[in-house]
């Protein structure tokens, strides 16, 4: 079950990458490559779950601390992760506004400014 | 490169390659969902030691502080990078001004039920961020959004009266820098940078944690300016500067 | 202790975190203040916060002279040799890149002085926040907390990079550069999440006992090629290095200074660090070797390839940069405490000089417009010092001795006649002459006005120098020739110090022992019993006849490649046989070169297919090394 | 078997299902909506692996910001045409 997980983490990445080379417009690929990363917090996850173990918050309703739950770095990891991500997207879709406003597209296969 | 069939074959190659690479890999991880976790194993101890019950945010606030200190830091610079990239060009900054729009009622019934509730939402979300799920992060990003249901309101004039951005602007360097001065004031006193100094109560009540809880308050502040103004610098893009948006006329 | 020892005031591990702390609190004090405060006072307290970090990190580095400074964040000191925290380390290596960057920010933030106008502080702000990510890059022993510097690095310098939004290059160059590094990263972030599956540790020097482990497989050949991929995106190594040209041709002349010295370096110093603490005792040197040696080739070719043809000034020296990683990737990629000491040598002295001659290009735009070689022809001439400070950097660059590059240089070329490929010699020589050679021929053109007067029209598929100014006023002013001036003279003292060379040694040696960089991290101590690491002896030799003959061969070979671009055409025009060698050489050279250039298409799809099959390459070689 | 063993592979499949769905999509507009209804399948997988931490920032951030700031680029995109 959870070796699927790591199998379809790979597919996720890949499928995003996908995603942003077959992008006909900049805002798709910006989509894609948030899509790509999701793929690592999935690996993260799967990787710190146990079988029927809980999260690892022993707050309300307040339980004994006990260590059988799954693995806290990973979540962490992945918190910092969606955190890149998103800030990420946020300055990639700006600069792609300001792509459109000087280029007057958004299409990478006409922004031909950079070449050789 | 050629147009855009030599573009995905080079993509398919490679990426099947990856992908069996990367499946290979994956098979020769130990055990899927099984006990061994060596990390948590020794993290849910010293969570306990500092009477901080969820134990994720113990990691993010006091085991592992310097990536989130690291991680405010990303999202201050980007939300700094949006507005210096957003910022009005040459020629834009005259064409300022603010629309005028028509709010239908059942809408700004909907969003004025859900701002306060929103609002106290978030607030418990942050500052409950030691003893159950969330914490600075998840209950900023809520209440920077949930300033928006003005929007939704009253229209973006309405927005505009709740949302001084200069004073979010100043929430935003104010949860910043109050991080770093934390980590450092933290070195001072214990000697440790981002040590958690304060002394520590009964697991699972409010202000147990010490540090974890300030330092969750900090990142709650950074987070919910940034988010208002984040979304501040794209919705003048949209609606201050250039052309009306179709849909509104 | 007694009271003049500068530990008993200043202790070296306390200081360790305030080189992150500091510039991070300053970016937000400026943020905070920039309306209350004038100009010059928001570009003081900037210069003041990089030389606190400076001055911290010197602080650093001479302590860890002695003995490897450890800090662990929150007290989290390891238990029975595994800790929950995270570690600063600074040992040399870390202590010099420290140091270096922050003085790199300070040398950009002089000459950036009263620079740009419309953007509040944010431009200040931006550089502390990339200040305290490079800070945090270089002196972390944790490699997702790497992954965390390494992210602000890149948001911030995507930020810096796409500053100037008039101009179509820049944002376009900018976003490519976000979106290629980005997808580096996140590909690393799989590495790392395999590599924590397996070893269920973060720590570096946890990591490298744990993964010994076990034997040299699947997983750990991909986790290996995953993190190593985030690295050499940034180091801009072939197939990775697409991003580069579009990025450091377009951004603000203080911002390439970050990028080409800073940023590029850096990348290559996580490559390696990463590789001795976590993957050497299971990819050992002698078998995977030959993979960093190929990818250097590869790079240092393209790139040497790539700059001379280019018109656009910043270009050629961002194809350039590409060339000399490529060295720095053979040196380093020899995995032998020779090689790294060439490696780290050539990476202070050409990153000194890099951002000498991207600084020398801004004044240029300030002062004429453009940075068309073509369009600039003889315009130089009514300028006093930028002359002789461009040639000098150009045979700098081109390695003459004595400065540092040539001693590195020196190393290097000595590290692979070790290695059993004394071949690669002749690629440091023909690299280094080629890129050195495209800035004399520069100066040539723009400062003396040597050759013909060049075609000024910009042909398809070749990318012009208009850009526009960055700052109202056209004068040199002394805040920007200081900078240029001090980056040039401080890569001539690396070079002649004798006790940079001497240091050297002991810093490789140090760096490639990953069983002494645990031991110091989780035990505070020496390691016990004898160091795994390389004999550091053969290093304090300083500069051998071989080495300063094979300096001064490339220097020359420079010289007249600049002579021969400049005036062979003229000359051709004048004798029918020179103009059949010349179209003879021009068609073979296009051929060679045609499709290298089209494959930088500026097509940002392009280069993501390029660092998937990157990805997949650099597997399957480490794979078949591991064999 | 629980309930669990089923849901989280549904829930993978799904999960590759939607990020196809995301990739294949031509119109951005309609890619934000994908990507949106794609956190929230992110999110039922990170309640299920027991990560209520993550599962309520890839609420906060992959269903509404994300796709918010989409939108709004977009528009702002068609509204120069």
């Amino acid at each position: 079950m959870i070796r699927y997980a790591y199998l379809v983490s790979i597919a996720i990445m890949l499928i995003g990458v996908f995603g942003m080379v077959r992008a006909r417009n900049l805002v798709s690929l910006v989509t894609c490559l948030s899509v790509a990363q999701s793929g690592s917090y999935v690996l993260l996850v799967a990787i710190g779950f146990q079988r029927g173990a809980p999260a690892p918050v022993f707050g309300s309703p307040a339980s004994a601390p006990t260590t059988k739950v799954t693995d806290p770095l990973v979540q962490a990891m992945a918190l910092t992760d969606v955190v890149v991500s998103a800030t990420v997207t946020a300055l990639l879709l700006a600069l792609t506004i300001q792509v459109h406003r000087t280029h007057g597209t958004i299409d990478p296969d006409e922004l031909t400014s950079l070449r050789g | 490169m050629s147009g855009g069939r030599g573009r995905l074959a080079l993509f398919g190659v490679g990426g099947a390659a990856m992908a069996v690479l990367f499946a290979l890999a994956v098979f020769a991880l130990p055990d899927p969902g099984g006990d061994q976790h060596p990390y948590r194993d020794r993290a849910v101890p010293a969570a306990v030691s500092h009477a901080t019950a969820n134990v994720v945010s113990s990691v993010n606030f006091d085991l592992r502080a310097m990536d989130t200190l690291g991680e405010e830091a990303i999202l201050f610079a980007s939300v700094l990078g949006v507005a210096a990239l957003a910022r009005p060009a040459a020629g834009e900054g005259g064409r300022r001004r603010v629309p005028r729009e028509q709010v239908l009622d059942a809408v700004r019934a909907t969003a004025l039920v859900f701002f306060p509730v929103t609002l106290v939402v978030g607030l418990d979300v942050v500052l409950h961020g030691a003893l159950t799920p969330g914490g600075g992060f998840q209950g900023g990003v809520i209440l920077g959004t949930g300033i928006h249901l003005i929007y939704m309101a009253g229209g973006y004039r309405a927005l505009l009266r709740v949302r001084p951005l200069e004073l979010f602007e100043q929430g935003e360097a104010l949860g910043m820098g109050a991080f770093a001065a934390a980590g450092v004031a933290a070195l001072l006193v214990g000697g440790s940078f981002l040590g958690n100094v304060v002394p520590t109560g009964r697991l699972g009540t409010l202000t147990s944690s010490g540090t974890v809880e300030l330092l969750s308050i900090a990142v709650g502040i950074e987070v919910a300016s940034a988010v208002v103004v984040l979304l501040a610098a794209f919705l003048t893009q949209l609606l201050e500067l250039g052309g009306v948006p179709e849909a509104d006329q | 202790m007694s009271w003049t020892d500068p530990a008993y005031l200043v202790p070296a591990a306390g200081v360790l975190p305030l080189t992150v702390a500091v510039p991070l609190f300053a970016a937000a004090l400026v943020v905070s203040v920039h309306r209350l405060l004038p100009r010059w006072a928001l570009d003081g307290l900037t210069l003041l916060s990089a030389a606190a970090v400076g001055l911290m990190a010197l602080r650093v580095l001479l302590a860890a002279a002695h003995a490897p400074v450890v800090a662990w964040m929150g007290g989290w000191t390891p238990v029975d040799g595994y800790s929950v925290g995270i570690a600063l380390v600074a040992d040399r290596a870390s202590g010099a890149a420290a140091l270096g960057t922050a003085a790199l920010v300070c040398a950009a933030l002089v000459y950036g002085w009263r620079y740009f106008d419309d953007i509040e502080g944010r431009y200040h702000s931006l550089i502390l926040l990339l200040l305290a990510g490079m800070e945090g890059f270089a002196l972390t022993g944790d490699l997702f907390d790497l992954f965390v510097f390494f992210e602000l690095m890149g948001a911030a310098s995507y930020a810096l990079t796409g500053l100037k939004i008039e101009d179509p290059p820049a944002v376009q160059g900018a976003l490519s550069f976000g979106v290629v590094n980005s997808l580096g990263a996140y590909v690393g972030l799989m590495g790392i999440a395999l590599l924590y599956g397996r070893t269920g540790t973060v720590t570096l020097a946890s990591l490298g006992p744990a993964l010994s482990r076990h034997p040299a497989d699947a997983l750990t050949v991909a986790a290996c090629a995953a993190v190593l991929t985030a690295f050499l995106v940034k180091a801009a190594a072939v197939p990775f290095h697409f991003w580069l040209a579009d990025a450091h041709a377009v951004a603000p002349s203080p911002v390439c200074v970050l990028l080409s010295g800073a940023l590029v370096p850096l990348g290559l110093y996580g490559a390696f660090r990463v590789y001795w603490t976590t993957f050497s005792a299971v990819l050992t040197p002698g078998h995977t070797r030959g993979v960093f040696l190929a990818l250097g080739t590869v790079t240092a070719l393209v790139g040497a390839v790539m700059c001379p043809p280019q018109r656009h000034a910043k270009r050629l020296l961002a194809y350039s940069t590409i060339a000399h990683a490529g060295l720095v990737l053979i040196a380093a990629g020899c995995l032998t405490g020779l090689g790294t000491a060439g490696a780290a040598l050539y990476v202070a002295g050409h990153s000194a000089v890099k951002a000498a001659l991207f600084l020398i290009v801004g004044t240029l735009l300030n002062r004429y417009g453009t940075v068309d070689e073509h369009d600039l022809y003889g315009r130089g001439r009514d300028t006093r010092f930028l002359p002789w400070l461009t040639v000098a950097c150009g045979l700098a660059l081109a390695g003459l001795p004595p400065f540092a590059t040539a001693l590195g240089k020196q190393f290097g070329e000595e590290a692979v006649g070790e290695v059993g490929s004394r071949w690669l010699v002749a690629v440091f020589v023909v690299v280094s002459a080629l890129t050195g050679g495209a800035v004399l021929r520069l100066a040539g053109r723009v400062f003396f006005g040597f050759g013909p007067r060049p075609e000024t029209a910009v042909a398809p598929g070749e990318t012009g120098g208009a850009e526009e100014p960055e700052t109202a006023s056209r004068t040199i002013r002394a805040t920007m020739l200081a900078p240029i001036a001090g980056l040039l003279a401080g890569a001539l003292l690396l070079g002649v110090l004798p006790a940079v060379s001497r240091d050297t040694g002991p810093l490789a040696a140090a760096f490639t022992d990953p069983g002494a960089y645990a031991a110091w991290v989780l035990h505070a101590g020496p390691a016990a019993g004898p160091s795994a690491g390389t004999a550091a002896s053969a290093i304090d030799s300083g500069w051998t006849a071989s080495g300063v003959g094979a300096g001064c061969l490339s220097a020359l070979l420079a010289l007249a490649y600049a002579a021969g671009a400049l005036w062979l055409p003229a000359a051709a025009h004048r004798s029918a046989a020179l103009r059949a060698a010349a179209r003879r050489l021009a068609r073979g050279g296009g051929l060679v070169l045609a499709p290298v250039r089209r494959a930088h298409s500026g097509h940002v799809g392009d280069y993501v297919a390029w660092l998937v099959s990157g990805v997949a390459v650099l597997g399957g070689l480490l794979g078949l090394a591991a064999r | 078997m629980t309930p669990v063993e089923v849901l989280i592979p549904a829930t993978l499949t799904l999960l590759m299902v939607g990020a196809l769905a995301v990739a294949l999509t031509d119109d951005p507009a309609r890619q934000a909506v994908t990507l949106s209804a794609y956190g929230l399948l992110l999110t039922v997988l990170f309640v299920l692996v027991q990560a209520p931490d993550v599962a309520l920032s890839q609420v906060a951030v992959g269903m509404a910001v994300v796709p918010l700031l989409i939108l709004l680029t977009i528009r702002k995109i068609r509204s120069r045409r």
